[in-house]
């Protein structure tokens, strides 16, 4: 950790434990290396989960979460990061191919993109569907209504 | 035992196999084609059959109904239908292929004619029971060489299927 | 007329070769409806054996015991909608399950349940039943294609590919006992003027010769009849589509193979060939290899006591379905409504007896005994065809050709040349 | 090989019931992206063959559709398309509160409910900065051992039944009807269970509970002897397994596949053992690894995962501690702001729950884990030139659960 810090200084907004977990915040500038800088010298080999949390309040919207493992010191690590609505954020698919489906799972909820991810679209939802139902403006009963009329040849489906 | 009908089942055969085979060059659909060149086979099997040779009809319903048209429509199944439907039916060469089939025809139609000076009008004593016994005699006797020789046609045949089918082998 | 009815009866050929239509109808009529009866019962029995091997009950609900359970699947397979897809080839969609039926059905031509037992004898007997049932699977390959749908399609190339390449290997081992016919006895090569006990080719040649030699081809120059045996059982279930070999129609892969688009009146077409190539493959093993309809031991138990004896079995065999019946009725529930179920049990029951008692009778037990073995022999096959579907997985594709290209079809053409060897040196 | 199957339009487009001006989507579409394998070097003139694979289809275990680019029987490439049972479990957490949204977890992977409840319970329960009493911790580890070989027995059936044995199945749920019993004893319910809650259990176990465990255990073990009687040397199961859908732990790893999975890759970790929780430091137990990563090893590390399930529990069974099965939560539970993320080894590997709280009586976000989902992208890399029988057998030994794959 101390390493890092003293390698991007103020990249580096917060490296903290909270109920004996450790995570890291970092500015959305250098993500990209500090991924990699994971996966390559502190062996955190293995990427558990990508995800978002969305912030409407604040100028940067969303966070986006890394989970990070690595076997080697049986050790997790959560990397976040914050970003506006309609940043980029760097695919980690080079670094780890099971980033493919968890970056098209955080663009189908939250519309967040990746640069460079390989094949970045709807996983879960229907490919023409709009809205990313994540976000906290998109109501709980809320649907994309022309895509249920045109598919589905019903009203609603609630 | 004693056949029944012949004549009927005579001509009922003949008619089928002619009017198949020409289903067969008429059909666009390959498919279609394969079927009634099946239809072909089997009505001469019968034919076969009438005439006392039970295990030729046999092997060829076995082998050229069962086994060799199986293999050409599982070949037909692979190709793309599609592009072969739209393909002209007859190429440049029909009339070339008219000229050869009415030759034919008129040989067959002078043999007919002229047949019975031709060639003596006996029926050979076919004996239905051993017939098949006889066939066997025949191919492993008298004709041993060019039994072996046809089957090592076959063979060069088999392996240069395989070659051509694998680039890699 | 009646005089040309019963003159047959007397005879001691086929009707076929009798040359008498009435009898050869008879027969054949015969012949349909036990096929059909048997099919209906073999699948009665392979819900509830298979059941019974998985630990659960099988059909229970109509009749007792499911016993009603094939006539409520054909009344609903027959009254089920008729879908034929729309870019389906109409004509050949039609035309395949009845070719498949119809060429199984013709199979049974030849078969023979008695030394006359039979529509007719061919002296290609063998041939022509390998011939006709290695039709079907044009049927198969038309019905896939006919679909017009990927599933369809992959099962009807399985298929075809599958039959193509077991037929050898059924094929050899075929000519391996038919080699048996003629070895015994005068010539090499089998020219004889009976045609008895010598080379041939005629179902109920192969197993007079097994009659004359006093041995099941089976037993013969042991162990090489056993494996030809063995090859051509492995072979069958290949041919038959069955598990563990039933590729073109897995459920797991192919949803149902060739047969997916196919439903009600049709796909129970399909079901029936099924069913009946089964018996009509278990048939010629029976033929060639178990004796046919020769009763166990005739050249060890001989004698007219013994002769006696098993001629008792049929009528036997019912008595004791006819027994476990009413043991049956007294178990069912005395509730009211169980009381037609039981009345129908017991009145099966009564027509079992009425048969185990004609099948006492002296002319009828002599006439009926041969298809009696014949049968019993054929329903142990029935039998091993549930047994392996109960506990073998399924072959993969490319393993299925290897065993059959790389292990039976050597197996084959050394067993072939080894009982040529045999033949003339023992 | 392709088009004697006419044209894709003219099957499709004509179904009944679709609304005329809704055009389902060309499956060869979906694989453009792909990078494909290589095609058998011949000839012949051959062209590849589109298949698509469900949603309805009785291999699929569920809703899973696969898109596959076929040379023959060869797998080229493959694509899936999932969320058909997708039922947005994360944004109803949003909407309900802490204790309102236990029992939804057990929709997800419903075969493990148990597992489910487990996971978010404890991740709450560390939010909270709370402890389940000892008692409430043996109980979850003996319910979640009971699972585990409840979860197996479906897999070890279903995958059967794909590879072509239909008697496993039967054995199998013969033998997991105990098991359900059990639970429904416990807790009323026999599928999802909801047996747990924050704090501990909700319910004391019931008279006869242990003696239950152990006979249905004494019961169970020879079970297992049943089954791979049926199928360990079976020469067709063998024939089928090895050599089939090989995955080596390094690509285990970068795919983020867990569970049995990547323990028959020779990977010795199992979460039980590497950050344990509940009650499981308590016991001794084996991680049964593979060396191949093959579908047999896959299949024998879960036979031999079920072994020490049962010697979990036989454990676990003997030595429950008397005390309370609740600890002290509040009625209406408000976590102090802050996130949390905490994952338990399920029976299909690492399930995961990430928690956000913003200190109101409703989570601000609930992110899922789920194995099952991460686990099945490793299909494409498991099936690549092998042959589609091969890719029924992948997805039964990946033992996935849609519920889970979409949740």
């Amino acid at each position: 950790m101390s390493g890092l810090k003293q390698r991007y200084g103020s990249g580096i907004r917060e490296a903290s434990t909270y109920l004996g977990q450790n995570y890291l915040v970092v500015d959305s500038s250098i993500i990209a290396d500090v991924l990699r800088i994971f996966e390559d010298e502190y062996d955190f080999d293995y990427c558990v989960d990508i995800t978002a949390v969305h912030y409407p309040k604040r100028e940067k919207q969303f966070d986006v979460i890394w989970i990070l493992y690595s076997f080697e010191h049986n050790q997790r690590v959560r990397v976040k990061t914050m970003i506006a609505d309609g940043d980029t954020v760097p695919s980690a698919v080079s670094i780890w191919p099971a980033a493919n489906w968890l970056e098209r799972e955080v663009y189908d909820m939250f519309g967040i993109r990746f640069e460079g991810h390989p094949d970045l679209k709807r996983i879960l939802l229907p490919d023409d569907w709009k809205g990313h139902p994540l976000r906290k403006d998109y109501g709980i009963i809320q649907q994309d209504q022309d895509w249920v009329k045109a598919n589905l040849g019903i009203e609603s489906a609630q | 035992m004693q056949p029944v009908a012949t004549t009927f089942f005579f001509y009922f055969l003949a008619g089928l196999s002619i009017v198949s085979g020409i289903a067969v060059i008429l059909r666009k659909n390959p498919v279609h084609s394969a079927l009634a060149l099946i239809v072909t086979l089997l009505a001469q099997a019968g034919l076969y059959l009438m005439l006392y040779a039970p295990f030729v009809a046999g092997v060829q319903i076995i082998l050229y109904a069962g086994g060799i048209m199986v293999l050409f429509l599982f070949v037909i199944m692979l190709v793309n239908i599609e592009r072969s439907q739209k393909e002209e039916q007859f190429n440049k060469q029909w009339f070339a292929g008219l000229l050869a089939a009415l030759a034919l025809g008129g040989l067959f139609v002078f043999v007919y004619v002229k047949g019975p000076a031709l060639f003596q009008k006996q029926t050979l004593p076919i004996p239905e029971q051993s017939n098949t016994q006889q066939i066997g005699v025949m191919l492993y006797g008298n004709y041993m060489f060019a039994f072996e020789i046809a089957s090592l046609l076959l063979l060069v045949a088999i392996i240069g299927a395989v070659v051509m089918a694998k680039k890699r082998i | 007329m009646l005089n040309y009815i019963t003159s047959y009866l007397s005879s001691s050929v086929t009707p076929g070769q009798a040359g008498n239509i009435f009898w050869a109808t008879v027969y054949i009529l015969l012949v349909f409806v036990g096929l059909s009866l048997a099919v209906i019962s073999m699948n009665w029995l392979e819900r509830k054996a298979l059941a019974h091997m998985q630990v659960r009950l099988g059909p229970m609900r109509v009749g007792p015991h499911g016993l009603l359970q094939p006539i409520a699947d054909a009344l609903k397979l027959l009254l089920k909608e008729d879908i034929i897809p729309d870019g389906a080839d109409k004509l050949i969609f039609w035309l395949s399950p009845f070719l498949v039926v119809t060429t199984v059905f013709t199979v049974f031509i030849v078969v023979p349940f008695g030394p006359t037992h039979a529509v007719t004898d061919m002296n290609i007997g063998i041939l022509f039943m390998l011939g006709v049932s290695s039709l079907t699977v044009l049927g198969i390959v038309m019905a896939g294609w006919a679909s017009n749908s990927h599933y369809p399609l992959i099962g009807s190339l399985r298929s075809s590919a599958q039959m193509v390449s077991y037929e050898i290997a059924m094929g050899l081992a075929v000519i391996s006992a038919v080699l048996m016919t003629s070895l015994h006895g005068v010539g090499l090569y089998g020219v004889s003027a009976s045609g008895s006990g010598t080379g041939t080719l005629s179902m109920i040649e192969i197993v007079r010769a097994q009659l004359e030699q006093q041995t099941w081809f089976v037993f013969k120059f042991f162990p090489l009849g056993l494996i030809a045996f063995v090859i051509f059982a492995i072979a069958m279930v290949a041919e038959s589509n069955r598990a563990p070999f039933d590729l073109p129609e897995a459920e797991s892969e192919l949803t149902a193979g060739f047969h997916t688009e196919y439903s009600g009146f049709r796909w129970s077409l399909f079901f029936l060939a099924e069913y009946s190539g089964m018996l009509a493959v278990s048939s010629i093993a029976v033929t060639l290899w178990l004796g046919g309809w020769l009763r166990p031991f005739p050249n060890w138990l001989s004698g007219s006591t013994w002769d006696l004896i098993f001629s008792l079995f049929p009528g036997a065999t019912f008595l004791f379905l006819t027994v476990v019946t009413f043991l049956g009725v007294r178990k069912m529930p005395k509730h009211p409504y169980f009381r037609l179920e039981t009345f129908g049990l017991a009145g099966l029951g009564a027509c079992l007896g009425l048969v185990a008692l004609i099948l006492f009778i002296p002319a009828v037990r002599d006439r009926v005994q041969d298809i009696y073995w014949f049968s019993i022999k054929v329903a142990v096959f029935m039998y091993l065809y549930i047994w392996y579907r109960g506990t073998f997985p399924r072959y993969r594709f490319d393993q299925l050709m290897k065993v059959g290209w790389k292990v039976l079809l050597p197996i084959g053409i050394g067993v072939l040349i080894l009982t040529a060897i045999a033949g003339i040196v023992l | 090989m392709s088009n004697s199957v006419k044209t894709e339009e003219k099957t499709t487009s004509a179904t009944p019931g679709t609304p005329p001006h809704h055009q389902p989507k060309d499956p060869s579409s979906y694989l453009s992206h792909l990078e494909l394998g290589e095609r058998d070097q011949t000839y012949l003139d051959t062209d590849e063959l589109i298949l698509n694979m469900g949603p309805q289809h009785p291999a699929t275990h569920g809703v899973l559709r696969v898109i596959l680019k076929l040379d023959g029987e060869k797998v080229l490439g493959t694509e899936c398309i999932i969320g058909y049972l997708h039922r947005g479990v994360e944004k109803i957490a949003e909407n309900r509160t802490y204790t309102m949204f236990n029992p939804y977890v057990d929709r997800m992977d419903y075969v493990a409910a148990v597992s489910n409840g487990l996971g978010y319970c404890e991740a709450v329960e560390k939010l909270l900065n709370v402890e389940a009493p000892p008692r409430a911790k043996y109980i979850r580890v003996i319910l979640t051992e009971l699972n585990r070989l409840a979860s197996h027995q479906l897999w070890l059936g279903t995958h059967a039944l794909d590879i072509g044995a239909i008697t496993p199945l039967f054995y199998t749920f013969r033998d997991r009807e105990e098991i359900l019993k059990i639970f429904e004893k416990y807790c009323g319910a026999r599928l999802t269970t909801h047996a747990f809650r924050i704090g501990g259990c909700q319910y004391e176990t019931y008279d006869g509970f242990e003696q239950d465990v152990v006979k249905f255990l004494d019961f169970f073990t020879p079970k297992i002897d049943e089954y791979e009687g049926l199928l360990t040397t079976n020469r067709i199961w063998v024939d089928r397994t090895k050599g089939v859908g090989k995955i080596s732990a390094e690509d285990c790893i970068a795919l983020g596949v867990t569970g049995p999975v990547l323990r028959a890759s020779g990977v010795k970790w199992d979460l039980r053992k590497a950050q344990p929780y509940a009650a499981y430091p308590d016991f001794e137990f084996q991680i049964p690894t593979g060396t191949n990563g093959d579908t047999y090893d896959r299949y024998l590390v879960r036979m031999q995962e079920m072994r020490q399930s049962v010697r979990i529990l036989r454990q676990a069974i003997g030595r429950i501690p008397e005390g309370p099965i609740m600890a002290k939560v509040p009625k209406v539970m408000k976590p102090p702001v802050g996130e949390i993320y905490h994952s338990i080894e399920a029976p299909k590997g690492e399930l995961g729950y990430f928690i956000v709280s913003d200190g109101s009586t409703q989570p601000y976000r609930v992110r899922v884990r789920p194995p099952s989902f991460i686990n099945l992208q490793a299909l494409d890399v498991m099936v690549r030139g092998q042959l589609v029988a091969d890719v029924i057998a992948v997805i039964g030994t990946l033992d996935i659960v849609l519920g889970e794959v979409d949740r």
